[in-house]
């Protein structure tokens, strides 16, 4: 009974008859479950997404993989050659064989997920502050939406990947003098595969925003008389989150591959510099005699992109109210 | 070769250079690629064949000084162009088409990435239509340099008349489709992609070229064109294979095709720069700017040459096709030098080096310094598995015995490039060491033992054409290239040259690493291929054949 | 509908502006000097008068307008004269590439069929292929179908075209010996036979390439079909018993063709653009691999003038697209 | 007589239309072209008209959550008509609003409490359990239970989120509130419950409403003087009793004869009532004279030139129609004569 | 068997919808039994959510399956059971033989075809016309709902329309076939008293002049008043009351239908100081019930409407309630 009804509504005066006053709160079963924030919902469906939860639990297993691996596996051994045992199959010792310096595959793998991950989230990370920094600015700001809309546009007609060789080539000697090799290599790659790639993020956002803006809720919080600055925190921030979710995940997606690419192109880290990009362009030339050696990053890199594709879909589906369903 | 019958009786030869020619001027690039592709057209006075020795091309015999070719006093070679020869279009080859390349080459403002063959010319004299006589500035005991190997070859006047000097980059017809007079004429040229060529109606040997069509594809990778050769039969001939041994044996398998392998002077090498890189230096200013902080102390250079396990080198990176050496002329024979050691690796030797000589970890970061300058170096070379897998090795040697170093990788074709705009070529050397290979055409190598003259290193003055690129300088190895180039007794040559040899690679010029065959592979029903690594692999193209058919 | 078009073509030209000096500065931006090949022993004089003729040495503004001059106009023209064998582009200087020193357009020309024949032919084949799996897929969504179509496509997102295109090459090229490993660009097709040829040539990259196509595309057909299949009209098309045929092929398919048609569009740059990997893996010597030799060798009048043929293909797609998509929505068109 | 809280003259809220190559304006949706009412304090003043005939607007406008276009507004003795968004902002608790859709007008992403508690913190230095206690404490006085604080809006049903969204409007004690179509989307069973409440709440805190509604029936039932609105402007305002017995403008007449009665009997005899025929012309393009005349049973020759003046035909009952021409503003209460035999008011139908 | 004039167009027996969601089952429809005879209108009344539309789509199978399940009954169309016939069949009876209005008139036409063609579309679809024929009963349809211009705007498209005009349309799409029964989604719910009353006096018109059978959903108690001849009720849903339209407003019988009746304020008639409610909410659907759905909101509820589901009993002629305590008869007059 903690959830007796509503104590001072009126109850019309010669309706007594009709109208029961103790036992109708029990009507709204919802009502007595424990508090729950929307996100429940979408976990809940969200775990019925198969593909979506095989994708999250292989994306976390390679996660966990990649940052835990070296409590088991010496990363030394996998930069390190050791001439006595080159070209070595898969054993105990070494599970993904070695490679043509006798450098441990497995552990070479680990150093490369290490690095193409972070590559993967910190260029996501970067592209999505930027796209929905000007996604919600274009948004909500009428008067930015056009320059800032041109801008994104001058962006999407910027060819990508010439962009980003041109990028590679202008600033590589810079940062790498500033920050040294690994730091400014990975600054430069984060930085151009960010920049080159928040403009479908800020489209998304902006629509989202305009139509968000229109919603009673938005013109609810200015007939209080918040501030734009706090709607948009308040407001419409927390809104666009489930565009901006899926757009992460197919950003890490997207910026895992743009890095092997690079590296595929010669542009990306320095050679001895492992990542799962530069591991299978070193391995494409033994497909044939050890097919191993460009399968496993070849496969790492579709797995986890895969994975986080269908963890995308899931979360598109648990995201959409349409679905999601009541 | 028993194989005669009318010219182009053997229909199309496919022939793959995985880095693209992007001209057929031979004098407008120093690649490898560009001379090679324009060797199928232009043709010098006198090529280099597969053992070394200068074979007449143009020219009926080669001139000596017992012939009387060469005078006395080694100031000038008359050549005497076989009569009745004609270019591709028919016209005459004259003598003014010899003196017309010399021209064009030696123009100031036409940018001749061959200058050094002719650099010891005077002036060139044309006595008569088939008679060229060459002058030099000082008695030049080697005197087949200019006109002499593919890098060399004559250009024709009518066409390239209005191409000198400035003009000469501009000359996009001229420069894509030279008329030449060797078995080959260009149907068309794409930059980059693929040169369509057909056989020389006005060849001068009757039934040669067999092949009535050449066609030329370059772009790509090695592993790409050996597998397109070996493995899948789509071409014939795949040049210069630098694969890891493995990989070439097991495309060999393919039955399609087989590897040929030759060894010229050419030598894997790490070129030590001997002046400053330091990007802060400006772009233009830091490879002239003398010298390196600390690659100039023969401690340092020692060392990481002691670190160096070469046979191991050898083993992963070429099998049959490398040799340890430690000479930067390792061949002919003549001329190896056998007074440097190198094949044991010595590491704490060489720690012991760099101990001696102040080099010590004092901050304790792994590497060693000395008077607060940090032994830090960029290592470049090109993108290329075999290379790779050399800058890994030596950078875990190097860093065992105190070195910090940064690895760095470029496309060939722009790290051969020549390409005065890019800063990654090899001339610009902006990085402290850089690994690549390199040879000389013909067999004396005194040209090639020009190459570290202090007056050979590539500036801005010059462009960036000039052979010195660690910019090594020394007044006595001037002094002794001076003395090799008045003396014309051949033993006195090979001791001087060996000498030169000693002195260039115990001062720090380089530290050589392995003498490395040239390993190209050709179908196996192409017949008639001889590896040439003298002159230019397609010397002979004009013989070659279809097997069996 | 016109006056949009009109107001959108007017709006284009400054963005183009904007897209070329913006492309122009960055690539300025990166090192490199045609001067560096003219050797320091020429008199000052003459250099400059070398560099006026390239229009280097002047202030960048100046050469930003002479380079769009020639852009926009000497090239043009020179394309006129080349068609109707006139010469009025006589004389004006073309855009010249400092890699071999010939005019850039007549490289490009040279590219654009292979990469057209290439990336043109994957991108139809991935269109035939996509909108009939999207359509099934999404009617019968969360079928076998549709979850092993859904697998398929993530896979074709998945998997990087420099892994694929070499593993296809070493199975059906080295293997099995169906198809040709590298792309021969001198083949003209004038015969059946070479037809045959030129198809299987373009097998391999095709198949590489429309497998990431249709991936993109049919995850988008689906999805615009999902959004339609639930609208009310096509539950009063099936009250108007129907059959699930039109239902599903007239009335969903039109008003879903509208989103994906326009994404159809908006994709036909790339074809111009052409796959750079997929070209590099496969030999293709399309604008793609011109377009990574011209950065590698510092080929600033090709970069740009590449750079900026796309984001003028960018540019003209997005109005197309603009544009189809009024005509094939008459809430729009009639606007 | 009470002073007016609420004054509005002539508010006109035009939204631009752009067109053409350049995107000049070309035009205007007039959406409230030259509104005039009072609304005393404590009072209801109901507002009914078609869709689209610009009651939202207008009441968004009089709260100046648009930038008018011309007119003047008084609440509570400040003339906020021409004043910026910054300088409103400390006129904001004294309006608030409620709106049509309790579940849009709800950022689902806020818990209840920080919904109710927005306003507070916005506009007060209340402590956070100062705040607790009034969000509680509102949340008493609109019938939720305080457990409920820490929900989200989807939890509720559509009743309840209209408590909260009237909840949040109360939190500044304010005297004023628009309150738009707030039973629009809510189920017959429910409305009641909400208009209850509404009026519980005018009786206690004595709170004026600018009630917005397209029901008529329930704009009755709730508010003391009724305005109809048409195409932007006001065509008739009156006292509740008077406009519904005798509606002086043939559109009102339409408009009541139009809503069904939930009596068949009442029905059956309504057979005979006035349909209007085609739509609402667009307020982009109204028509020339009156706005009305497309569509009006009685139109005269007059009515397509000049447009009527809006003018107090009867005390107390404005009307902005020629067929009043004739009636001085101040003169005999002479009905119009068709509507009193087209309505028959008070009549018991029960058989 | 039946003669001309008791004869059921439509009879529905014991119906049952079932939703399969991922949160259990949901039973939309609750062995709801109704029957239409030609030329008559039954109203159906109930809020939002009570199991109208379900009902409704569930007779021709446009519910979408999964996750909609009609688990059993019979709906006899001239004595055919719909639930039985092959897809094909049904496809043939839908559009014909049962003509539908939708609630929405924006959305339910397809935005990018023609009126024209989307009229066209059911007359040669199963009247097997010919492209002029069609375009001739195309503009006849058109005329028939009132629509001016009619051949003109044939070639408009819905955008084009108003919404009034729009919900002519669909009518002009569901009477194409001249159907034996024509189901009415809430057609007038999304427009303007003004529009709805065009609305209204088109469908009275064209069913004197047509003739068929009409079920009109709605929740709109006013509109039923108007124009149904016999109501039914739904609430949880269930039919809770079923009856002539008289007797349903004069004397509702279930305590739901007699309190949503006063709930509602009237433009005339008297005016209550103060609005009766009925308190809490609509039901959850859930399981199947295993109580009376209004049970909670019921001031007289006892044990047993929480043990046991009470069945629709006769209380009067034509007149039945599913409550185990039906108001008394002269319930109305007392309350007031
Ligand atoms: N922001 C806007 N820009 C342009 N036109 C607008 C805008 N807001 C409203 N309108 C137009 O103004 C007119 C009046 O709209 P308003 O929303 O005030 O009507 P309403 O009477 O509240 O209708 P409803 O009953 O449907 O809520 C409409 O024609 C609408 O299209
Ligand atoms: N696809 C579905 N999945 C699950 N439940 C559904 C689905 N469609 C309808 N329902 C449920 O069926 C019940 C009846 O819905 P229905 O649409 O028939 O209501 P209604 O009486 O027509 O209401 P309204 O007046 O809002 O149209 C509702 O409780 C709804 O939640
Ligand atoms: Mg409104
Ligand atoms: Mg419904
Ligand atoms: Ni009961």
């Amino acid at each position: 009974m903690t959830d007796a009804r509503d104590p001072d509504t009126p109850v019309g005066g010669d309706m007594a008859t009709v109208v029961a006053s103790a036992a109708v709160a029990g009507a709204e079963p919802i009502l007595l479950t424990r508090a729950r924030s929307q996100w429940w919902d979408v976990w809940d469906q969200f775990r019925s997404h198969k593909g979506a939860m095989a994708g999250a639990a292989i994306f976390l297993a390679i996660v966990g993989l990649v940052v835990f691996g070296p409590l088991f596996v010496d990363l030394e051994s996998g930069i390190k050659s050791n001439m006595r045992s080159r070209n070595l199959g898969a054993s105990l010792a070494h599970p993904l064989g070695t490679d043509r310096l006798g450098r441990d595959m497995f552990a070479r793998m680990i150093a490369g997920g290490r690095v193409s991950l972070a590559v993967g989230l910190t260029a996501m990370a970067l592209s999505l502050v930027l796209g929905t920094l000007i996604g919600v600015l274009a948004g909500y700001f009428k008067r930015l939406d056009g320059p800032l809309m041109r801008f994104t546009d001058l962006f999407l007609a910027l060819p990508l990947l010439p962009l980003l060789l041109v990028m590679v080539l202008l600033f590589r000697e810079p940062l790498t003098a500033a920050f040294g090799v690994e730091t400014g290599i990975f600054i430069l790659i984060v930085a151009a595969i960010g920049v080159t790639s928040w403009m479908q993020t800020a489209r998304i956002v902006r629509g989202d925003v305009l139509a968000l803006k229109e919603r009673e809720f938005v013109l609810a919080a200015r007939s209080i008389g918040t501030p734009s600055r706090r709607i948009v925190t308040r407001h419409v921030l927390p809104n666009v989150l489930s565009p901006i979710m899926v757009s992460a995940t197919l950003g890490i997606a997207t910026a895992i591959i743009t890095e092997s690419a690079l590296s595929f192109l010669g542009l990306g880290f320095p050679p001895d510099f492992p990542t799962w990009g530069r591991l299978l362009n070193d391995g494409v030339p033994y497909l044939e005699l050890y097919p191993g050696r460009a399968f496993w990053p070849g496969a790492a890199i579709s797995l986890v992109v895969l994975s986080i594709n269908y963890v995308g879909d899931g979360l598109r589906d648990a995201l959409d109210p349409r679905i999601r369903g009541r | 070769e028993g194989h005669e019958g009318e010219r182009g009786r053997d229909g199309e030869v496919s022939i793959l250079y995985w880095q693209a020619p992007s001209t057929m001027n031979p004098f407008l690039s120093g690649g490898t690629k560009d001379v090679e592709a324009a060797s199928l057209v232009v043709e010098p006075l006198a090529r280099f064949d597969e053992t070394g020795t200068i074979q007449p091309w143009l020219v009926d015999e080669i001139p000596t000084v017992e012939n009387g070719g060469v005078s006395e006093d080694l100031m000038s070679i008359t050549w005497k162009i076989t009569p009745g020869l004609v270019w591709s279009d028919g016209t005459p080859f004259t003598s003014a088409d010899v003196q017309f390349t010399y021209e064009y080459c030696t123009d100031p403002e036409g940018g001749c990435a061959q200058g050094a063959k002719f650099e010891p010319v005077e002036s060139v004299e044309t006595p008569d239509e088939l008679t060229v006589v060459v002058n030099f500035k000082e008695p030049t005991p080697y005197p087949y340099t200019a006109f002499a190997g593919g890098e060399s070859p004559i250009l024709q006047k009518a066409q390239f008349e209005n191409c000198k000097g400035a003009a000469a980059s501009t000359c996009t017809e001229e420069n894509f489709n030279p008329i030449g007079t060797g078995p080959f004429v260009v149907d068309e040229f794409k930059t980059n992609d693929v040169i369509t060529l057909s056989a020389n109606p006005n060849f001068r040997f009757e039934g040669k070229p067999a092949f009535a069509k050449v066609n030329f594809k370059g772009g790509g990778d090695a592993e790409a064109a050996g597998r397109a050769v070996m493995q899948t039969g789509e071409f014939d001939y795949a040049w210069n294979l630098q694969l890891a041994p493995e990989v070439i044996a097991q495309m060999e398998t393919g039955g399609m095709g087989t590897t040929v392998v030759g060894f010229g002077p050419l030598v894997e090498r790490i070129e030590l720069n001997h002046t400053n890189p330091d990007p802060a230096l400006g772009p233009d200013e830091r490879s002239v700017i003398r010298p390196h902080p600390f690659l100039q102390d023969p401690a340092v250079y020692k060392a990481l040459s002691l670190a160096i396990d070469r046979p191991l080198l050898v083993e992963i990176g070429y099998g049959q096709a490398g040799k340890v050496t430690c000479n930067l002329v390792p061949a002919p024979e003549a001329f190896n030098s056998s007074a440097l050691e190198c094949s044991e690796q010595d590491i704490e030797g060489a720690k012991k080096l760099l101990d001696d000589a102040g080099y010590v970890d004092s901050d304790g970061d792994g590497v060693r310094e000395k008077d607060g300058v940090e032994l830090r170096m960029l290592y470049q070379t090109s993108t290329n598995a075999v290379r790779q897998d050399f800058q890994q090795l030596i950078k875990e040697w190097w860093e065992e015995i105190g070195f910090a170093v940064e690895l760095r990788n470029i496309s060939g074709s722009v790290f051969f490039g020549g390409d005065a705009g890019s800063p990654d070529t090899i001339q610009k050397f902006y990085a402290d060491v850089e690994m690549y290979a390199n040879t000389f055409n013909g067999t004396d190598p005194q040209s090639y033992l020009g190459g570290p003259l202090c007056s050979k290193i590539p500036s801005p003055e010059n462009q960036w054409q000039g052979e010195n690129i660690p910019r090594f300088c020394m007044e006595e190895y001037d002094e002794l290239w001076a003395e090799l180039s008045r003396t014309a007794a051949p033993e006195e040559r090979q001791r001087i040259a060996k000498e030169l040899n000693d002195m260039y690679v115990s001062n720090g010029g380089q530290i050589p690493l392995v003498h490395r065959g040239r390993l190209s592979a050709h179908a196996n029903s192409l017949g008639g291929v001889k590896l040439n690594v003298w002159d230019s692999e397609l010397w002979n193209v004009a013989d070659w054949y279809r097997i069996g058919e | 509908m016109l006056t949009f078009t009109i107001r959108r073509l007017l709006f284009a030209i400054p963005t183009l502006l904007f897209i070329a000096l913006v492309i122009f500065l960055l690539l300025e931006l990166a090192p490199g000097d045609p001067m560096a090949n003219v050797p320091l022993t020429v008199p000052p004089e003459i250099k400059e008068q070398m560099r006026q003729a390239l229009g280097l040495g002047e202030p960048v503004h100046i050469r930003f307008w002479k380079w769009i001059v020639q852009f926009f106009w000497v090239e043009p023209l020179n394309v006129f004269d080349y068609l109707f064998d006139t010469n009025f582009a006589d004389g004006r200087l073309r855009i010249i590439s400092w890699q071999n020193r010939a005019p850039v357009f007549i490289t490009i020309a040279e590219r654009i069929p292979q990469t057209l024949w290439v990336v043109g032919t994957a991108y139809l084949v991935a269109i035939a292929i996509a909108i009939p799996v999207g359509i099934y897929s999404a009617y019968r969504q969360y079928s076998a179908f549709d979850q092993v179509g859904t697998f398929v496509t993530m896979i074709g997102f998945s998997v990087p075209p420099f892994f694929s295109g070499v593993l296809v090459i070493i199975i059906f090229a080295v293997q099995l010996r169906w198809f040709p490993s590298i792309y021969d660009t001198r083949l003209v097709v004038d015969s059946w036979e070479s037809f045959g040829m030129q198809v299987r040539q373009m097998f391999l990259p095709v198949m590489v390439l429309a497998l990431q196509i249709t991936s993109q595309l049919s995850r988008f057909m689906r999805a615009s079909m999902l959004d339609n299949l639930n609208q009310d009209y096509v539950r009063t098309a099936r009250a108007k018993g129907l059959r699930e045929k039109t239902v599903v092929l007239v009335h969903v398919l039109r008003n879903s063709m509208i989103p994906v048609v326009t994404v159809i569009a908006l994709g036909v740059p790339a074809i111009f653009g052409g796959a750079i990997i997929t070209e590099q893996v496969f030999k293709v010597n399309g604008i793609g691999q011109l377009l990574i030799t011209a950065i590698q060798a510092n080929d600033l009048p090709m970069v740009q003038t590449l750079t900026f043929i796309f984001a003028v293909l960018i540019v003209l797609f997005n109005l197309i697209a603009d544009v189809l998509y009024g005509i094939l929505d008459p809430r729009i068109r009639y606007d | 007589m009470t002073r007016p809280l609420v004054e509005v003259r002539n508010l006109k809220m035009h939204f631009p239309v752009h067109a053409g190559i350049l995107r000049r304006q070309v035009g205007a949706v007039k959406a409230v072209d030259g509104v005039s009412f009072d609304i005393v304090e404590g009072e209801t003043l109901g507002l009914v008209g078609e869709s689209g005939c610009g009651k939202s607007t207008c009441g968004r406008a009089v709260l100046r959550l648009y930038d008018i276009t011309d007119g003047e507004i008084i609440v509570d003795g400040r003339a906020i008509g021409q004043e910026s968004q910054m300088s409103l902002r400390t006129m904001r608790p004294t309006m608030q609003m409620v709106f049509q859709d309790p579940q849009a007008s709800l950022n689902p992403r806020m818990t209840v409490g920080a919904i109710i508690g927005e306003p507070l913190s916005e506009h007060t230095r209340m402590s956070r359990a100062e705040r607790i206690a009034r969000v509680g404490e509102l949340m008493d006085q609109v019938g939720l239970n305080r457990t409920f604080v820490n929900r989200y809006p989807h939890e509720f049903s559509g009743g309840q989120r209209q408590r909260i969204g009237i909840a949040r409007a109360l939190a500044l004690n304010p005297k004023f509130i628009v309150c738009d179509e707030p039973i629009a989307a809510l189920d017959v069973s429910i409305q009641a419950q909400v208009v209850n409440l509404l009026e519980e709440l005018q009786g206690r805190l004595g709170l004026t409403y600018l009630f917005i509604s397209h029901d008529l029936s329930m704009v009755r039932h709730i508010a003391d003087r009724v305005a109809v609105m048409y195409l932007g402007k006001l065509v008739e305002l009156a006292p509740r009793d008077a406009l519904y017995d005798t509606p002086l403008h043939p559109y009102t007449e339409a408009l009541l004869s139009a809503v069904p009665e939930p009596d068949p009997a009442k029905a059956g005899q309504k057979r005979d009532r006035i349909v209007l025929q085609g739509d609402v012309p667009s307020p982009a393009n109204p028509p020339d004279g009156c706005n009305f005349s497309t569509r009006c049973p009685r139109v005269m020759e007059v009515c397509s030139r000049i447009d009527p003046e809006f003018r107090e035909v009867q005390p107390g009952h404005w009307a902005a129609c020629h067929l009043h021409d004739s009636i001085r503003p101040s003169g005999t209460t002479r009905r119009h004569t068709e509507a009193t035999t087209m309505v028959e008011p008070n009549k018991e139908s029960n058989p | 068997m039946p003669d001309g004039d008791t004869r059921n167009v439509l009879e529905v027996r014991g119906l049952r919808t079932v939703f399969e969601t991922r949160r259990g089952e949901v039973h939309a429809v609750n062995s709801v039994s109704f029957e239409v005879k030609p030329g008559e209108l039954l109203g159906v009344v109930g809020e939002s959510g009570s199991g109208k539309s379900v009902t409704m789509m569930s007779l021709v199978g446009l519910l979408p399956s999964p996750p909609a399940e009609v688990r059993e009954g019979k709906v006899l169309l001239d004595g055919e059971d719909l639930l039985q016939v092959t897809p094909a069949r049904l496809r043939d009876i839908r559009g014909s033989d049962v003509g539908f209005i939708f609630q929405d008139p924006m959305t339910s036409l397809n935005p990018v075809f023609t009126v024209g063609f989307q009229i066209m579309e059911p007359v040669r679809r199963h009247m097997g016309l010919n492209k002029k024929q069609a375009r001739a009963r195309a503009i006849e349809l058109l005329e028939l709902v009132g629509i001016p211009g009619a051949a003109g705007r044939l070639s408009d498209y819905p955008h084009q329309f108003s919404g009034g005009m729009r919900q002519r349309v669909m009518i002009a799409i569901a009477l194409a076939c001249d159907p034996k029964v024509l189901i009415a989604d809430e057609p007038t719910t999304a427009l303007d008293v003004t529009i709805q009353a065009q609305i209204l006096e088109i469908i009275e018109d064209l069913r004197s002049k047509l003739g068929m059978a009409i079920v009109w959903i709605t929740h709109d108690l006013g509109v039923i008043a108007g124009i149904a001849d016999r109501v039914a009720v739904m609430y949880g849903g269930q039919i809770v009351e079923h009856a002539e339209v008289f007797p349903l407003f004069n004397d509702p019988r279930h305590p739901y239908t007699r309190a949503l009746l006063k709930t509602i304020p009237t433009v005339s008639g008297k005016r209550a100081a103060k609005l009766q409610v009925i308190e809490g909410q609509p039901p959850m659907l859930g399981a199947a019930p295993t109580a009376c759905a209004f049970r909670d909101r019921c001031p007289l509820a006892f044990e047993r409407c929480h043990a046991e589901n009470p069945q629709r009993e006769t209380v009067g002629p034509g007149h039945d309630v599913a409550c185990f305590h039906p108001l008394a008869h002269t319930a109305k007059e007392g309350a007031a």
